[in-house]
């Protein structure tokens, strides 16, 4: 009974992360400049980095924090490189 | 016009490869070659075993020497970057990296670093291993690049740790073939599964592969980015 | 201690809603401003308080796990300024101008900036 | 002398995040943790110590432990005020750009004035020259520099002071 009503929230928290990450990608393909698609993939990584922090308590794998961190990193120097990129074309 | 040419192509590869994956036979049968490697490396007596997934097991110690090939690959591939990035003028950066930027790398390039020395250490442990942290420690050096524009980086140190790591694999490889008779034989045996200290040779070999993918590939990065 | 011990798992159900209420809340404000730096707003804010409230939930579901939890609360709580802080600046750069409300614009009268126009 | 007393200091951090990272106390792991936060230490050293030992002052710790509570409830304000404005039909927003002047010296503490500046109610900091912050206000309530200094860095300056 614990057991069913544990994996009931953490569905319930995956199912609402995905629904914003949902949100958020239809903003980075209607996005009228670049900036705004970068600010949707910004934001849709964070919330995926959570949702596989959210996947390892799901199937109670320690393990998956790493993918998780690793995630989050390579995500933050994606941002950074492609803000960067956007940078250099002002002058 | 572009657009819909896009949207074809696009759309003909989703198809092909849903169609491709979903006939794969996944998780039925297995074939001989790995049922061989399923049932060997499970037995925890085997010295060719004592990673915590099979995966590891496989890549390090049944298939060692494609690992090597591997490295020789990404050796090869990264000399020929150099030679084709030298004599072109790089283009200039033209305004001036932002301060918090600045500030906030430098914080966090030492923690970059560990958690690369961690995911190479622990590869038998973890679904790490020494491709990814050495990747995680170029990210590092790619990031110092990003925002300091005068940065040098110390390039013969990246050489020295590339050859000396490349020929430790050979050394380790060789031990194996004198003791045991096979190449990358095991000869530390398999100890107890789930500690640091076990797992006999991946460890070691894990730790010379990831320092020789980090420092290749932080060569590859300072081609790329400085200017020659 | 089974108080205790039920006090910690239901606080962690709480976090975890409440997490991801605003994981949810942060891509809805990117949806619905109307400019940039509005939308950067919104997607920091919310994702980063959303983003530590699920993982401290975590943490407090699984207690021998809250040292890496901790770790990736850090993290997060020191990159994600950091990268929205960048875009924004190349946002500006690259001259992605301000919405129809706003009131003031102080970075116009910038040497800098003044320089690339 | 003075070096190898930093390369400890910096040293120590560094085994603290790995122990965080291994989470266990085995005897092997503590080993490796000390030979490769010793090893990283050797090289990045003047990151954590380039303002001497001052980092690791009593004073210095009381203040970020006042300072992280501050903080935290500022960040949950933010986060409602935000939700207020996402849900409202209507989107309450009068944005703009607007500039102040912060009286923090070092890098590391108009780091950390921009980070706070950004995870706080309403506002983000979109450049920085010199001491002059410039910050995106999604509800500006005032256009003049001294108003605004006093509004939004002044905020956080009592203790970011000691801790740069």
């Amino acid at each position: 009974m614990n057991e069913i009503f544990r994996t009931t929230i953490i569905q319930i928290s995956i199912w609402v992360a995905v629904a914003g990450v949902i949100l958020a990608l239809i903003r980075g393909l209607i996005g009228p400049t670049p900036a705004d698609r970068v600010v949707a993939i910004d934001s849709m990584t964070t919330v995926a980095t959570v949702i596989i922090a959210l996947f390892a308590h799901l199937f109670k794998r320690f393990i998956y924090l790493d993918v998780a961190l690793v995630f989050g990193l390579l995500a933050f120097i994606t941002v950074l490189i492609i803000a960067r990129c956007l940078e250099r074309r002002m002058i | 016009m572009r657009h819909i040419f896009a949207l074809i192509v696009v759309g003909t590869l989703g198809l092909g490869l849903f169609y491709t994956l979903s006939h794969i036979p996944f998780g039925k049968g297995l074939s001989e070659v790995s049922k061989y490697y399923v049932e060997n490396a499970i037995d925890k007596n085997d010295p060719h075993a004592g990673a915590t997934n099979i995966v590891t097991d496989i890549v390090v110690l049944y298939r060692g020497f494609d690992t090597l090939g591997e490295v020789t690959v990404l050796f090869l591939a990264a000399t020929g970057l150099s030679v084709f990035f030298f004599g072109l003028k790089k283009k200039e950066y033209t305004c001036e990296p932002s301060l918090i930027v600045k500030r906030g790398t430098g914080i966090i390039f030492p923690f970059i670093l560990l958690l690369g020395v961690y995911i190479f250490v622990h590869g038998h442990l973890t679904p790490g291993g020494g491709f990814p942290g050495g990747v995680i420690i170029a990210t590092g050096v790619l990031l110092i690049y990003l925002c300091c524009r005068d940065y040098k980086a110390p390039h013969s140190l990246f050489k020295v740790i590339e050859g000396s790591m490349g020929t430790l694999f050979v050394i380790v490889g060789l031990i194996g073939l004198i003791v045991g008779g096979s190449f990358l034989f095991n000869f530390l045996g398999a100890g107890k599964t789930g500690e640091l200290v076990s797992a006999g040779i991946i460890p070691i070999l894990y730790i010379v592969i990831g320092l020789k993918v980090g420092a290749e590939l932080s060569g590859l990065v300072k081609d790329t980015m400085e200017d020659v | 201690m089974i108080i205790l011990n039920v006090i910690r798992v239901y606080a962690g159900y709480f976090f975890l809603i409440i997490g991801s209420l605003f994981l949810f809340l942060g891509p809805l404000g990117i949806l619905r401003f109307p400019d940039v730096y509005n939308r950067l707003q919104a997607g920091t804010k919310s994702t980063t308080l959303g983003a530590i409230s699920a993982l401290f939930g975590i943490g407090l579901l699984e207690p021998g796990w809250l040292g890496k939890i901790v770790i990736l609360i850090l993290f997060i709580l020191l990159t994600n300024p950091v990268s929205s802080h960048a875009i924004g600046r190349s946002a500006y750069r690259s001259k992605v101008p301000l919405c129809g409300k706003s009131v003031v614009d102080k970075c116009e009268e910038e040497h800098i900036y003044k320089e690339a126009k | 002398m003075n070096k190898i007393v930093k390369i400890l200091f910096t040293a120590v951090i560094y085994f603290v995040v790995w122990i965080l990272l291994t989470a266990s106390l085995k005897i092997e792991e503590i080993f490796v943790g000390i030979i490769v936060s010793l090893g990283i230490a050797l090289f990045t050293f003047e990151n954590f110590t380039s303002k001497g030992l001052r980092y690791f002052s009593p004073k210095r710790l009381l203040y970020i432990i006042r300072y992280i509570p501050f903080f935290l409830w500022e960040v949950i304000k933010a986060n409602f005020d935000v939700a207020y404005r996402v849900i409202h039909p209507k989107m309450p927003i009068k944005p703009g750009i607007v500039e102040v002047k912060t009286s923090l010296k070092t890098d590391t503490g108009k780091f950390l004035l921009a980070n706070s500046i950004t995870l706080t109610p309403g506002t983000l900091t979109i450049d920085v020259v010199g001491d002059r912050l410039f910050i995106h206000w999604i509800y500006v309530k005032t256009k003049d520099i001294e108003k605004a200094t006093k509004m939004i860095p002044a905020h956080f300056e009592w203790a970011l002071k000691e801790i740069e």
